[in-house]
């Protein structure tokens, strides 16, 4: 009678993981059509960029009805039981942001305004929510993304944009610097900032000759 | 125990169609390696005054001939990829499949600079008679197609950035770095559904900022 | 356009996949069952064992439809292609079927009968069948049974079950002997076979005592 | 600004992190301890049994206050976010409590007597809780354990002890062949109970000639 | 009673461990402070400078009495022992005395002054010391980080400081080429010092047209 | 450059210290893996007429008397061992160290069914003028000590399996059970503190269990 009961409570945990598993592949359709879009930025004119934020933007603002049906499927208090089934498109989420945003003014995009952007609710805390980590990934795609346009921005014409980019990434690197990382995949990935930095800093140079 | 007399003739001919398909899938690969060897050589011979066509239409040509003993080898083994047998040898079939699919697009785009269809690839396919669908010698799976074209960028990669040397590279390696960005797009959605495709994408990925750099590098 | 077109491709196998995927759903539930019920001859006299089978064989007869549901799913000439998913809950069920027949007359079930009682139809062949390679992991899984069985029972006072348990194991292990197999899963399988030939044989050993 | 919050967030983690940690270096010395005690079962007449028991039972009390302190620094709703922390010790005192238990009357322990018996309460749930997949584990390292036992029980002379061991182990086993489990350690770990039960019914065998 | 006294030993090198720790942690902030002040040298011009070192040198030596503790902590004998835990901080510490000297007056700081400049006392040799290897890392980073430096000031206007850093870098290099170094990480990290001469050479020449 | 002189002088001692001790740790290993083979020997030939000491302490007095050559080494690399420098090189010194500890800890159990003290180990490392304390070659560390006897638990099984054939071998195989037991029971406490012990642990339970299983065997 005792492991009767187990097995229900073990078949409602794998239907409840079936159902999260179907929005999660929404969210990461979505994720995916976002990047195939922002990946066009590297090969058009800036004129265009504005344009091209347009379509990305309706996209993002699509995710928060699944984040808010996701939220309804967890059960209470059990957000870090089931996060890693959604990590990696949150965190490509929070890239797609924070790059939106540099690309529109140039700025920072904080993590409270991340999560507002995602339709993130702060009620919803126990069963979803941002949390630092995924913001912070999400960050350093950013400046392995910011390397990369610097060099196509050159090669388009375009020798503003890595000025730009380099004084964006470097505030963010130091910031970077000052955080007392665990010795896990996050340090390992702030480590190898300092070679998209420097990558930008020679490009600035370059385009300063 | 004379059931198992039975059991052994099949388990013998499974065993010799499993060894057949390997060594044919071995060989099928050399050819494509030596003949994407080929197309980069010829491809990328300085063009000779009164040649009617340039290095990469002719490079394509004669990749395409070298490449029609692949489709031969598999007329000869159609009895054993037939069928239902295609998909229990898929696994012995595909490795060689995708350097010919790699191979065949890649002379596909030296002479068009587009990529070729799954169609064309399944057309290269046929039955001795030439007819269609009916005399398919096996089906070309979505995998292997996508698969084969992705291993595609890596040579593309090497193309690009041997060109920039020439005379034009630049205009050259700009059209190939925007196959190369379209493939990594349009193959990004398909991720999910074939095993294995993720992977290559990275490599396309690292393909790709291998040429931005470069070209990059030519223009500062 | 030929993207779009391998799309659908992909749309509809995954489609289909996950219709597959429910129908080996129910058969792995059967599956448990009926291992659930067979469980048990280790623990009661033969007397009860009848009415033990006759617990199971509904069950085993169950599968058909489910079996015809799938060979109506696959399409024609993709057998191959898809018998990953089911291949575990069908070699079950050939040891299932196997064992009945042992437990009910002492004889070895035939591909041909395990088939016809898996409700396998010969026309569905391009789309289901019975592959001798899983019927010979039934009889494999059945032989490390029986091992078990002539174990218990002796404990239960059966003294006559070892002998039968051992010319029977002895006629299967003398045909396997004959097959030229590759180094793969059946092949590891089969050399363990040897244990449970030996421990059978001691057994008969001790009880002639 | 953002980024000295998002400092102070993971510093504040990383100081509960060592909190915990001490606490579970706790629960590990008592869970080396009470196995250190059970492992004597193997070596020591049954009469001693009870007296070997009562020295077990207060260390596993005294566990009650330290799952107590871990459910007070856990912060509300995260379980599930730091449960990897003490998962292994839970396990092991799953195992312990069940082995006392079988070893005072023979009988099974429950899911909820186990959470009883570690002192864990139900309103902790969001913080400190006892999920049925550790319970489980707990009951296949008994399995383990008993199929030792058997061995050395009867090394001792204690014919009696395999057959009290064959039929609980057997209840357990049918009742995990029942469950719906998931591809994992958990799954891999009841395939090799097979061995273990196979072990205690040849032990059986062998005192029953 | 011979256990009982090596679990005295463990248990007081376990403590040690938990003292010389909280001191490590101690050093790592220190380490970051001073990073991330040094870090700006690559955006200011070089009238700046001498403000940025000053405000580098407190904290520099605000090491010291750290060093002291922990040469206290260290039994006799034993440095190399414990010293696996500070040594990145050691070596980052190397870094910046070496940084801020060459930033001063370009001279290249000698293991002697660099010891000094830690505040490492010669009598504690056993217990706390600055290893030939670790000097030579901090070097190595120093290498890094001028090629970088090189980029950046001619950014900013500044075409002497590349001039500076060449003769420099080169004195360094060839210092290690006369070294002996086996396949370890010092020799790999030496291996890679080629590109940053190479990039530094590079500038030079492009300043230089 | 010339700083770098010194430190060239500095690394390349270094260097060849390091591989002194990595040579010497291979010798001690043999010496000690071939003392263990030798004890495994003598201690399982049957007893004759007119011994005076049974074969197990005549095994061990051989083996100690074989193990002299190892304390004999670690006098003469004392140098290279002195103060700080056995913690610098403690990586190359530890793996001979262990299979010392192993043959040295079995020598003892043979003669004396008991486990040898870290005092003991420590004591066959003294100096030539064999003083205390203040004379030792290198300090034994916790770890190797623990390492070292957990390495016996596995030759303990062969020994007992072995013993099992021969006359009184169940009552020996028993005693050696109880040691096993008593090493496991004894060791476990210290697994989160010693670095590979809990590795070792598992191998030291599977041992216990193949003895437990064959001297069930015998029983029944």
């Amino acid at each position: 009678a005792d492991l009767e009961l187990l097995n229900e409570r073990l078949e409602s945990e794998s239907q409840l993981r079936e159902k999260i598993k179907e929005q999660v592949l929404e969210l990461d359709k979505k994720s995916r059509v976002m990047l195939g879009h922002l990946n066009k930025v590297h090969s058009i004119p800036s004129s265009e960029v504005p344009n091209l934020l347009a379509s990305v933007r309706p996209v993002l603002e699509s995710t928060h009805s699944i984040h808010q049906t996701v939220s309804q499927l967890v059960p209470a208090h059990q957000f870090w039981r089931w996060k890693d089934m959604w990590t990696n498109g949150l965190r490509s989420f929070v890239f797609v942001a924070a790059f939106v945003q540099f690309l529109t003014d140039g700025t920072l995009l904080s993590l409270a305004d991340t999560t507002a952007q995602l339709g993130i609710k702060d009620e919803w805390k126990d069963r979803f929510a941002l949390p630092v980590e995924d913001y912070l990934h999400g960050l350093i795609t950013l400046v392995n993304e910011l390397s990369r346009l610097a060099v196509n921005s050159v090669t388009l014409g375009n020798f503003e944009e890595p000025l730009k980019i380099s004084a964006f990434v470097k505030d963010i690197f130091s910031g970077f610097t000052m955080l007392n990382l665990k010795n896990d995949l996050l340090r390992r990935r702030f480590d190898s900032l300092k070679y998209d930095v420097k990558k930008i800093e020679e490009i600035v140079y370059d385009v300063s000759l | 125990a004379s059931i198992f007399d039975a059991f052994r003739a099949e388990i013998d001919d499974h065993n010799d169609r499993r060894e057949r398909l390997i060594k044919a899938s071995r060989d099928i690969t050399n050819i494509s390696k030596k003949t994407i060897f080929l197309l980069h050589r010829i491809a990328l011979s300085p063009p000779r005054d009164g040649d009617a066509e340039s290095p990469e239409v002719s490079a394509s040509k004669k990749g395409r001939a070298n490449l029609v003993q692949v489709r031969d080898m598999y007329a000869k083994l159609k009895d054993d990829i037939a069928g239902d047998r295609f998909w229990r040898y898929e696994g012995q079939v595909s490795p060689g499949l995708q350097e010919y699919i790699e191979a065949l697009s890649f002379a596909h785009f030296l002479e068009h600079g587009t990529l070729i269809t799954s169609e064309d690839v399944q057309r290269t396919l046929l039955g001795d008679d030439g007819q269609p669908a009916s005399r398919l010698i096996f089906p070309l799976t979505v995998s292997d197609y996508l698969l084969g074209i992705s291993d595609l960028t890596g040579e593309l990669m090497r193309y690009a950035i041997s060109s920039l040397s020439q005379r034009g590279g630049r205009t050259k390696a700009m059209s190939t770095l925007a196959f190369v960005r379209m493939c990594k797009g349009d193959f990004d959605g398909f991720t999910p559904q074939i095993r294995n495709l993720s992977k290559k994408q990275s490599v396309t990925t690292q393909s790709m900022k291998k040429i931005e750099d470069a070209v990059y590098a030519i223009v500062v």
